[in-house]
């Protein structure tokens, strides 16, 4: 039963949400359409299982900290940090969550957020493009045949998307705009399509549950 | 050759500060270099220019959060911007979490030049399940029974003789993922028949470029290059366009870390 | 009920490869067919980090990257999954430490359900403690300054990220290379694989990432998914040849029929 | 030049200079913003849950008596049982649940959207109207072909299979070299705006 269940849970749950997105009409001696079951059902469900996944993870996000500030460990005020900011945020969204009407509470939420989630946000990601700069000058080496390979159309294409490209060598957009339609193209078809064969298989395995590792074993 | 041999190992906080330097200084001194507008920017502008401001609304999707900054957030600006220009009234909606306080960011603008929340667009908020939810809002538009500030959709104005998504006139797209777009094709796109047209990160614009080659997106926007074609063609400049310059630049010095990578890494194997 | 137009072909076709798919995993099972994998150059790099994380006395880490287990995402994440199942087991071989890190909640139960099994199946479930699996925080750009922010005050002698990985692939990719630790990237995403290229050690393209667990684990079962996997893409070569021949000599019969 | 006098434009101004500290090192500015990042966001999601559980599980059950609803929260409270060693094995139930949703929603439409849709794209006439078309068309179908060669892994690449699948690799280095090329482009974007946003907004230099 321990066993079973869930793999049953999976299978029926799986097979709803796979035929509703492509049946119309009620199920065979009944009055109800797999799309509506799945409509009204099965996503509201989803929403609010993930939900309650997101409050799990959040158990785990506390746990390591307040370990962590329990033993002392170096560098636990950080941790405190975390936790404070944490508690913070949590509890004026669901505050906002819960009062959709007061705008006020919204507007101070959407300060909270826009001004310091948002620059945060922002530097870390701005930092790729330090990142980008010292791996061209680092990584980017034509130690093989197939390192040149990437190497050039790379160059073409920076050369082409930017407008300094096309001061350079007039065809350069035109080059880069070949490079994407066909070559790029074709390598993209052929890697997607290899890889959604392997996630087809993959996802027959979990279906009929001979993959079940997060399942746990017989216990 | 010592030079070179010192030039393959270079500190890597060099490359950074060349690099911050090369980008401040033409955003600070523009240079002014002239802009190529691509097909598939020029697609959503006719799109938008052949609605009907009277009958139409438009439906905008923002998935995206703060993180990809304006390569993302300048191509809604200029988009919102000419919807408002043109008269015609949107709809915004978000599979993303931080979608609705990005879509904010520019309500806000609008309501402080006299445009009506509720009349004129609608921000109704964030629905949980990404692609699930997607379909399930495509199918039925009053999944959302209470909008971004608690208003009761049924009662807005502009969601009077909306109730699936076909009842757009068109639909437009923000998204920093692969996923936002392939979602949107496989929940709405293709199975409902809708026109639809996306604007991605710069990042995105290689694999979202087949879908718009196969015809099932409408238009392509493509990062802050995109957004500064954009308000090339609707006249109004704004952040792509005072950008272009800078990023160049950053371009042109990449290539040169690029050639002065190889050229030591060259030099220092014959040795 | 009725199939929705355009769903057909794609319908009885999803049966007739499924039904395939099961008879050579049972057919592998069984014994009957012998599966050999070509060499997947990187999967095994990925015990020699192992190992040498071992020596070093420093931790392991693994991502099972940025996609959720619900959405399209799901197969590259449960490939990421299987892949974790080996990291796991080698942790507990080698004596490792081994910490995962985690964007998505929902993908938070799986691994951390999966890490404990393999501890517990090797024998080591002391190994396995509450901070073995961390969630940090499930906005990618957020998690990515955690896992960056943890290589490098933990100094991580290996890093293996395997799944779905977006922008900040680079972000923690340089920071691996930066405290240079022996890096071995596993994904199909394809606007992050040159930059994996670049900055790891071994990088893994495209379906390899789902043929990880098959190779690592030699499992009968998942060998004969590849072998079905292996049919399949020469099903849809020999496709798009004969359809392109058509179309070329004037026929539109098998396009129509695949969207019928 | 005329220097903000807004307070959040400094706290924006120390955040990204926080975050670019760290091209220099590790470093305690970083760990701040690091931490307060995660923390922040970690509980922006779950102030967002605890909406979506109301929204659209509390007030539904008790206010329009979907009574069905009861299947989810319990589902979702299931979750937690692994804090319970003895109930620990429940907790499969939710995870089983979301495990189907996934695989229902990716089973067919990774055949159906990416494979099928795919090859369809592939199966084009061959002859163009101009001899670069018929060339790029020729790309498009031997191309494929060769990197689909490159994902077979029950055959040892040997011989000709090996050359074929040489020239998938090849074509895949194309693939990435255009991505790269195409990123540095949406990261130098994302720099700008910061760079903006440090020059511009708070030190009002440009």
């Amino acid at each position: 039963m321990r066993k079973e269940v869930p793999l049953v849970i999976t299978f029926v749950v799986a097979i709803i949400v796979m035929l509703s997105a492509i049946t119309t009409g009620p199920i065979p001696g009944t009055s109800i359409a797999i799309s509506d079951l799945f409509r009204q059902h099965i996503s509201p469900w989803m929403t609010i299982v993930s939900a309650f996944a997101v409050g799990l993870a959040s158990v785990n996000l506390l746990r390591v900290h307040t370990r962590a500030i329990a033993r002392k460990r170096n560098d636990w005020i950080y941790s405190v940090i975390l936790i404070v900011t944490l508690a913070i945020y949590a509890g004026f969204r669901t505050y906002v969550e819960l009062n959709l009407s007061n705008a006020t509470a919204a507007a101070n939420y959407a300060l909270i957020f826009n001004n310091i989630l948002t620059p945060l946000s922002a530097a870390m990601w701005a930092l790729l493009a330090f990142y980008v700069a010292s791996a061209s000058y680092r990584a980017f080496r034509a130690r093989s045949a197939e390192a040149t390979v990437l190497l050039i159309s790379a160059i073409v294409v920076m050369l082409g998307a930017a407008p300094v490209g096309a001061l350079i060598w007039s065809r350069f957009p035109d080059v880069q705009r070949w490079l994407l339609e066909v070559p790029n193209m074709t390598g993209q078809r052929g890697i997607l399509i290899g890889a959604a064969i392997g996630g087809f298989v993959t996802s027959l395995r979990v279906l009929l549950g001979m993959e079940r590792g997060h399942l746990g074993s017989a216990d | 050759m010592d030079f070179l041999k010192k030039l393959q190992n270079v500190d890597r906080r060099i490359i950074y500060l060349l690099f911050v330097l090369a980008l401040a200084i033409p955003l600070i001194r523009p240079i002014g270099i002239p802009l190529q507008i691509s097909p598939a920017t020029r697609a959503v502008y006719n799109i938008i220019e052949s609605l009907d401001p009277a009958t139409d609304v438009v439906l905008l999707s923002f998935e995206y959060a703060p993180g990809s900054g304006i390569d993302i957030h300048a191509i809604p600006v200029t988009v919102v911007e000419h919807l408002m220009k043109r008269g015609l009234r949107w709809v915004g909606v978000s599979f993303s979490p931080e979608g609705p306080l990005m879509m904010n960011m520019i309500i806000d603008d609008l309501e402080s030049r006299g445009y009506k929340y509720g009349e004129d667009f609608v921000n109704l908020g964030y629905m949980a399940g990404e692609e699930n939810a997607i379909r399930l809002f495509s199918l039925d538009t009053s999944v959302f029974t209470t909008d971004s500030r608690g208003n009761s959709v049924a009662s807005l104005p502009i969601m009077q003789g909306i109730s699936t998504v076909k009842d757009f006139a068109f639909v437009h797209g923000f998204t920093s993922s692969d996923l936002g777009i392939a979602g949107w094709l496989r929940q709405a796109v293709d199975p409902l028949g809708i026109d639809y047209a996306v604007g991605v990160v710069t990042v995105s614009v290689p694999s979202a470029t087949p879908y718009y080659n196969s015809g099932q997106l409408k238009g392509l926007l493509g990062g802050l290059r995109g957004a500064a074609e954009y308000e090339l063609l609707i006249e109004t400049p704004g952040l792509g366009a005072s950008m272009m310059d800078a990023q160049s630049m950053g371009h042109l010095l990449i290539l040169g870390f690029i050639l002065l990578g190889n050229l030591s890494y060259l030099f220092g194997k014959k040795k | 009920m009725k199939l929705v137009a355009g769903n057909i072909f794609g319908f009885w076709m999803f049966l007739v490869v499924a039904i395939f798919t099961l008879v050579l995993i049972n057919y592998s099972k069984s014994g009957k067919i012998n599966i050999t994998l070509r060499k997947i150059a990187g999967l095994e790099a990925i015990e020699e980090s192992i190992g040498r994380a071992t020596e070093m006395g420093k931790p392991i880490h693994f991502s099972p990257g940025l996609g959720d287990i619900i959405g399209a995402t799901a197969a590259e994440t449960f490939a990421a999954l299987e892949v974790l199942s080996y990291v796991t087991r080698m942790s507990a071989k080698y004596n490792a430490e081994l910490v995962v890190t985690i964007r998505q909640p929902n993908v938070f139960p799986l691994a951390q359900e999966s890490v404990k099994q393999q501890y517990m199946a090797a024998g080591k479930s002391d190994m396995f403690k509450e901070d073995t699996v961390r969630f940090l925080s499930n906005q990618q750009v957020a998690y990515t300054t955690g896992v960056v922010g943890f290589m490098h005050r933990e100094k991580v002698a290996a890093n293996i990220m395997a799944g779905l990985y977006m922008g900040e692939a680079l972000l923690l990719a340089e920071a691996g290379a930066q405290i240079g630790a022996i890096q071995v990237a596993i994904t199909a995403s394809m606007t992050q694989l040159p930059f994996f290229v670049a900055a790891c050690d071994y990088t893994i393209i495209g379906e390899e990432l789902f043929a990880a667990g098959a190779y690592l684990s030699q499992d009968r079962i998942k060998l004969g998914g590849i072998a079905a996997q292996d049919y399949i893409k020469l099903a849809v070569m020999a496709t798009a040849v004969a359809g392109a021949l058509l179309m070329s000599s004037g026929s539109n019969f098998l396009n129509r029929l695949l969207v019928k | 030049m005329q220097i903000s006098t807004n307070i959040w434009h400094w706290f924006m101004a120390a955040s990204i200079l926080a975050m670019f500290s760290f091209l220099y090192k590790e470093n305690p500015f970083y760990r701040v913003a690091e931490h307060v990042f995660v923390g922040s966001t970690a509980g922006h999601a779950l102030g967002m849950a605890i909406g979506n559980i109301h929204r659209f599980g509390w007030r539904p059950f008790f206010e329009q008596s979907k009574y069905s609803l009861l299947i989810p929260l319990v589902l979702g409270i299931m979750l937690y049982a692994r804090f319970i060693p003895k109930i620990n094995w429940v907790s499969r139930w939710p995870i089983a649940f979301l495990v189907g949703v996934g695989v229902g929603q990716s089973i067919y439409t990774s055949l159906r959207t990416q494979v099928i849709n795919q090859t369809l794209g592939a199966m084009i006439k061959i002859q163009g109207a101009t001899l670069m078309q018929t060339v790029n068309n020729l790309i498009g179908i031997l191309g494929l072909i060769a990197v689909l060669t490159y994902f077979i892994f029950s055959i040892q690449q040997k011989g000709v299979v090996r050359r074929v699948a040489h020239g998938g690799r090849w074509l895949m280095m194309v693939t990435f070299g255009v991505s790269f090329g195409n990123v540095v482009a949406g990261r130098i974007s994302v720099l700008l705006g910061q760079l903006q946003n440090l020059l511009g907004t708070w030190l009002g230099i440009i």
